[in-house]
């Protein structure tokens, strides 16, 4: 018998907390396998943000820190510059990377810093209990947004990788999804890449991933895929959005 | 035969492995609650799985194994 | 007079409605309440308790970390909280879920099998409120027409087969000889 | 007015409303969202509005912008959240801008945890910022003084033009008792004739700044709102005395601690001991007058927090050290139980 | 006699305390004149930032309110918000709006708030005595950056129209210049609709101006004009970056 | 090694380096800009890298980054700046990761002056963030101790593995005086097992952490981290006594205050009268047994402080009252003359 | 003839009008010294100027007028 | 002994070197020395000034608000700062800035055209040397030879000229007769 699939060793054996059908223990599992393909465990630095992941120092089994809310991206930045021989990676939600994070997102963006970071899009502040995320869709009901949100009202959501497609600093951003195992595999190939890319000190990379919550968007978690592809996707289009290997005509 | 193993004490009974899988041979079990208090996913016709590994992709807590007949 | 009371399960399974619930009717009756319950992102489908307190007098404390009645819904909860009930306390027990008893002498331990009676009554979701139906008979605290008249009060009309699902479910465990 | 069952969290809400409070700015955090749920609902019924700002930062500096604008504006947030408006605290208060902020303390330091905590009184009573600066502090102990003492934050924010916060913590934010929101008198509120409100060229511009580069002038502008202090400190302080008269030990405790000793207060009574409760519920200004009063007849003082010991200073400081003060407290979220406290009181009174 | 030109009665009376050629001076005119041509002086509430227009509260003729360093978004936002008839500016540098203001900058362009933002682009902290800003050009020496901006080390500066013109909320973004006559009429030009804008209720403006730090930058007066012209304009270059007005094609 | 004239910012700057500092990270701010001016000079040529942040709040999270990556970090700013790192500290102490944070201190509250301050004093020693926490904070007083203590703050961050404040204000960060480098006596520091440098699959895998929901294991930890400070009260008092031994009135007084002080206290001495001074070196821990035991033979002690009074209190506490306590004092950056300590000396001596 | 007035007092001498000037006919008087210690800037040849304001549109501190006849 | 001495004029006159050149010659000479510059946004080509303290005993408070000796090289600073100076103190000042005189009786005052000196001299920009070489002159505080070589010490080789400025300026300053 050959092993088609098993765990990846960079996951430690903790049961995650996530709820039933939630996508953050998807993302977990491939940003574990991209580790271990790469064989870069033990050199590797992660930083758990403060959203539904928060626990992500519990699951991942190499050496972890946890940043403040929206702060992991300047506490990676002061890991790589003190270890530049570590592989520094952050994974963070969407309140916190694109709400309170938004400075320090776009301030490691652009001035480059050699680390990777996941993105879990989800459209809603999940730990919390599912307030209003800046990439909520318009007129998607949530707590804080309780008869849908209104653009005029509580604003545009936000797209991450279109705005920091636009800086310098930004060596790779794609936008990928897991709503059906084709769309995981591509998700795995673009963090691998986002992994590599460090490896190969090519500076800021980025990986969105459409997510889902269906706690807080009250489906069932097969309800909750159709639900970001139906919805989601269409907003937040899949694709690179900037790759400094390759030319603008090639992506997407 | 292949085999896929499914650590029902740790699924969480979400139903993404049986959406995703082609040969439509996961079901969860409403019969049992594990500890955790879900009613755990369980593979019903083993013979017909194609070790795609679709399941175990799919699943959020890494809990299903897959092993191809060689 | 003082009921510390105790309600605990899984999250899901109307607990802290089942605390509101008492905690209304006793501010309808003109008693001190609180209601407090448990929170946190730890309960995500995990597990769910609330404390309530009934007092003619002024309540200090909202926390019950050792009850005089412990409602019990689930094992976890279950193993946890039976050996905080106070000597001389009361245990509520929902033995479709729980398939042990309590070995504790010094308390007294009413099983209803709540959750087979709302399933087998077509009244998903409402075990808690057959939990409640048998806690009056026992307690007596409320008088039952009005706790009835409380709970299904805040209901819109429109959704009927709701307040007579309550009805229903709060009959039923009312009338269970335990 | 019919009494409600509610949440603290959302009896500050409604009393906002009723304050006439129709700007809010916040951001999520537990346990204090349900203020922002419920404001998401009724604010837009009532003509108000809501923003969910991008970060506490954000919304501590939007309610800045609105006080300064003339209306009436809150935000709240627990205690990481809290941190983050240092700045912002401090510019209301060099700016002598009206707000009020609601901090429902949780676990710390850090990320720490979310169940009940008093540990931010430091904070709150000394120093929510740099600089020179008081702040008055509201700490109430139950439901109905969630409601009550947020229509007083607004009226004491506008009358002395400064930011009030209500010190909370997650127990009675999430809690559930009966309020009567008829119980708030709303008390004289002077015209907001410095507000930037456009000045329609029927007046001089209106400049709201805490900038003052020449020292000498800083220093006047900072000892004209201590004399306000002076003010505040003179005529605003609240709090509640329960059995004191006789007491021999009197326990000084806030909020949802002052629940507590009450209960230990009781049953130290049936024990036999002289117990008694000093409540502050103006944590600033402290009720120093009170316990220097207290001391006069009391033996010991212990004062019960759910910290390591923050208060204990200013009951010492307050009593002047003429009496032993004792500290009981939990911290990261437990809560005591009566019966930890009615101990201590137990073992000071084998003291005395 | 026809007066050509006087000073606008949207400025006060008070001598700035620019240094000498310091193009501040020049762009409070232009906001001066667009404020009085447009008749909103009696509804105009300005927002001061934290840098050299520190003081810009005693030279407007208006309402006036000082923000903290970078805040000066969410502070027009909370004004806004309580008094929509008023219109409400914000006059920031860019270490304000583009660096410590980064989050409040993108999250009030993105809720698309009716506001008008007068960004000053002069590649430099000027009031803290020239230090390295998020413009700061590659290569620039300055008190934090003595060797020359390293892009590897000290990242890639910021171009923040190209960036915000991604925000659905944005209804108008331009960049400007003032090192020449023609261009202060184009800068007007851009200044007078970021406030038409709001007038008509079209959402978020931003004019990202242009300007010379010439006691930091270490220059004359007329050599900072050159400097801004040779380094900074084809580094930043001048044009609309986003009109909700018009379509992709009529832009620039 | 000869003396060389600096200015005190710029003594900070270099013996951080001296101290094996690498990694700063930083957000310009008068008065103290010249530590990042003098580090972005420096570093590259020494291997070691400034990142001029985005903000304060990304400086102390990047300052979090590398402590907890087991290298020497320090951040610096001034007042509004520093509340802006509330939440960031009071992480850092979560944590137990040893950091600098230098608060060149200027007048507030809000954007204020930048002139010299001591207002940060309730922050700084209290509550400089959320939850139960303490810093080691160090006032020095002349431009050899911004070096010496800053050698000596690195030392006691990583020993006690939590993060150091060194107090200073915009007269002793702008002003130069002569320093010798050579004074700083390195102590020894244990490894650091703890960091996160990727485990190299040869140890267990670290984890830097301050969340804990259970509030049993919250406490633990806080109390666990008491204990450390308890060990720091007992082990790390600095203070400097000046003429105290037969004065009648001892002033306390820490950082430019003191200097002001000793001049006043000379001229008070000249007079006739019996003047001393003491000076906290360690702001906290705060010389609590110097001033209970200098309480037994002075008569009144004058706390002088560049604030409306904030030390003061810490002096009441610390003589438990036994003696009057006076407090003299400038805010808004003014800096008094020895001239209007010393009258104030006089006032009090007349009235013992 | 056309009017160009400079307010010496609060000029700061920065040259950007002259630099401006398409008639040159604008310099920094480098022997006064206002009371601010700047060298002002003054008309020359008052009656080549062609009113264009290009002085004005330049001058940061706002201190020049322009009035043209007609 | 204990010289306060405060030196003020205009930013870019040289105050805060001048300053510093003091300071320094004094810690070369075993002396305790402070030098406080007045520092902020106001100062951009506005009023500089800067404290100096040179003492034999520990400093106090390195401010100087009413110094023993006054370096003014402008009029608002003359103005400003000559009131405040210490009875029996000394006061130098550019008389080719300052057009008038101190009318004080209690104070010592000396003119030196410093800036004519300077720029008749080609020597843009030394006018504080100027001032520099009068003050050695009138005080006596250091020795002229070593002073020279303490501030010319700090240029770079490369820059030769200007060390050729500052000891021409210097000389210049006191050899004058005022
Ligand atoms: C400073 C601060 N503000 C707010 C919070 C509360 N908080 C915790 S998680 C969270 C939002 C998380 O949402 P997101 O980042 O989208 O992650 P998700 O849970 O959806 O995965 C918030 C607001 C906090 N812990 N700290
Ligand atoms: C919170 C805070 N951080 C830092 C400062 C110090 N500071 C004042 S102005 C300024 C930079 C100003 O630069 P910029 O915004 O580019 O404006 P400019 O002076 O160039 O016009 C800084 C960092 C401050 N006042 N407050
Ligand atoms: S709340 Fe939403 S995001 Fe969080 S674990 Fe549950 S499903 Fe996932
Ligand atoms: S491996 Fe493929 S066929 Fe087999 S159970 Fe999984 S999804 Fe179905
Ligand atoms: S996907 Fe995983 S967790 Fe979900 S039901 Fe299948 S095996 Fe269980
Ligand atoms: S420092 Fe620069 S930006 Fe500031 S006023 Fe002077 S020239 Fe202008
Ligand atoms: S108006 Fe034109 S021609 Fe006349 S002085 Fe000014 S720039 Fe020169
Ligand atoms: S542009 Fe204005 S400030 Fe500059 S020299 Fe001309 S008149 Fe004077
Ligand atoms: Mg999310
Ligand atoms: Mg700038």
């Amino acid at each position: 018998m050959s092993v088609v699939f098993d765990r990846p060793s960079a996951l430690t054996d903790t049961l995650m907390h996530y709820c039933p059908g939630c996508t953050h223990g998807i993302v977990h599992r491939l940003v574990a396998e991209a580790i271990d393909e790469l064989g870069i465990l033990g050199r590797a630095i992660g930083i758990a943000p403060v959203g539904c992941s928060v626990f992500a120092y519990n699951y991942f089994n190499c050496d972890m820190i946890e940043a403040a809310h929206g702060r992991a991206p300047a506490v990676a930045t002061g890991v790589k510059r003190a270890r530049p021989d570590c592989i520094v990676f952050t994974y963070q939600g969407d309140g916190d990377l694109a709400a309170i994070g938004t400075a320090e997102t776009v301030h490691s963006a652009t001035r480059g810093e050699n680390i990777t970071i996941i993105f879990i899009n989800n459209c809603i502040y999940g730990m919390t209990g599912g307030q209003m995320a800046p990439t909520t869709l318009p007129g998607q009901v949530t707590t804080t947004s309780p008869y849908g949100r209104s653009p005029k009202i509580q604003g545009n959501p936000i797209r991450m990788c279109e705005m920091l497609a636009t800086l310098d600093g930004v060596a790779y951003a794609e936008r990928v999804s897991i709503d059906t195992p084709a769309n995981v595999r591509r998700a795995k190939k673009a963090i691998l890449k986002a992994f590599r890319n460090q490896i190969e000190e090519k500076g800021f990379s980025i990986v969105e991933v459409l997510s889902t919550c269906p706690t807080n968007w009250g489906l069932s978690p097969v309800e909750a895929l159709t639900w970001l592809r139906d919805n989601m996707i269409p907003y937040y289009p899949l694709g690179v959005y900037k790759d400094i290997d390759k030319k603008e005509g090639d992506m997407k | 035969m292949n085999k896929v193993t499914i650590d029902t004490e740790r699924c969480k009974g979400c139903g993404l492995c049986a959406n995703a899988c082609p040969k439509g041979i996961i079901t969860l079990n409403g019969k049992t609650l594990n500890s955790q208090g879900y009613h755990p996913a369980e593979v019903t016709e083993q013979e017909k799985c194609i070790a795609c590994a679709m399941c175990a992709l799919m699943c959020p807590h890494v809990v299903i194994r897959v092993e191809r007949d060689v | 007079m003082t009921y510390n009371i105790l309600i605990a399960g899984f999250g899901g399974q109307g607990i802290l409605f089942a605390g509101k619930a008492l905690a209304k009717m006793g501010m309808n009756e003109g008693l001190y309440v609180t209601w407090l319950p448990s929170y946190g992102p730890e309960m995500r489908g995990g597990a769910a308790n609330c404390s309530v307190v009934l007092s003619d007098t002024e309540i200090g404390s909202p926390l019950v970390p050792e009850p005089d009645i412990l409602i019990s819904m689930n094992i976890p909860s279950f193993d946890k909280f039976t050996p905080k009930i106070k000597p001389g306390g009361t245990l509520f027990a929902d033995c479709s879920m729980i398939d042990k008893k309590c070995t504790r002498t010094d308390i007294n331990a009413y099983y209803i099998p709540a959750s087979a009676l709302a399933s087998d009554n077509d009244l998903q979701g409402l075990a808690n409120v057959v939990m409640l139906g048998y806690f009056l008979k026992v307690t007596g605290i409320f008088d039952y027409d009005k706790f009835l008249l409380d709970i299904t009060s805040g209901i819109p009309a429109s959704r009927a087969n709701l307040i007579e699902g309550n009805k229903k479910a709060l009959a039923i465990g009312y009338a269970y000889e335990g | 007015m019919p009494k409600v069952l509610m949440k603290g969290n959302e009896a500050i809400a409604e009393a906002a409303i009723n304050a006439g409070c129709l700007h809010y700015f916040g951001y999520p955090i537990t346990p204090q969202t349900e203020i922002s749920e419920y404001l998401a609902k009724r604010l837009p019924k009532v003509g108000g509005v809501l923003i969910q700002a991008e970060s506490e930062i954000a919304a501590i500096n939007m309610v800045l912008g609105a006080s300064a604008a003339g209306v009436r504006a809150m935000t709240s947030s627990s205690s990481p959240g809290i941190s983050l408006k240092s700045e912002g605290i401090s510019y209301l208060v060099g700016c002598d801008l009206p707000a009020v902020i609601v901090n429902v303390q949780r676990g710390g330091p850090g990320l720490g945890g979310i169940q009940p905590s008093q540990a931010d009184y430091y904070q709150a009573t000394k120093a929510y910022g740099h600089g020179d600066m008081r702040l008055i502090v509201l700490a109430p102990s139950t439901v109905q003084e969630m409601a009550t003492l947020t229509g007083e934050a607004f009226d004491l924010a506008d009358i002395y033009r400064t930011p009030v916060i209500i010190l909370a913590d997650g127990a009675i934010g999430q809690m559930m008792e009966p309020v009567d929101f008829s119980e708030r008198k709303p008390r004289e509120i002077p015209p907001k004739d410095w507000a930037c409100t456009g000045h329609g060229g029927t007046r001089k511009r209106n400049i709201i700044n805490s900038l003052m580069l020449d020292p000498e002038a800083l220093e006047k502008s900072v000892r004209e709102r201590f004399e306000r202090y002076k003010k505040i400190e003179e005529t605003e302080v609240k709090y509640e005395r329960f059995m004191t008269d006789d007491a021999d030990i009197i326990c000084v405790a806030f909020g949802i601690a002052s629940r507590i000793c009450k209960s230990a207060v009781t049953a130290a009574r049936e024990k036999g001991i002289k117990a008694g409760l000093l409540r502050p519920i103006t944590l600033w200004p402290f009720p120093k007058a009170a316990i220097a009063e207290a001391a006069n007849t009391a033996k010991a003082f212990l004062s019960v927090e759910l910290s390591m010991g923050q208060m204990v200073d200013d009951v010492k400081l307050a009593c002047e050290c003429r009496r032993p003060v004792e500290f009981f407290g939990r911290t990261g979220g437990v809560l005591p139980s009566p019966a930890e406290v009615t101990a201590k009181i137990e073992a000071i009174a084998a003291q005395l």
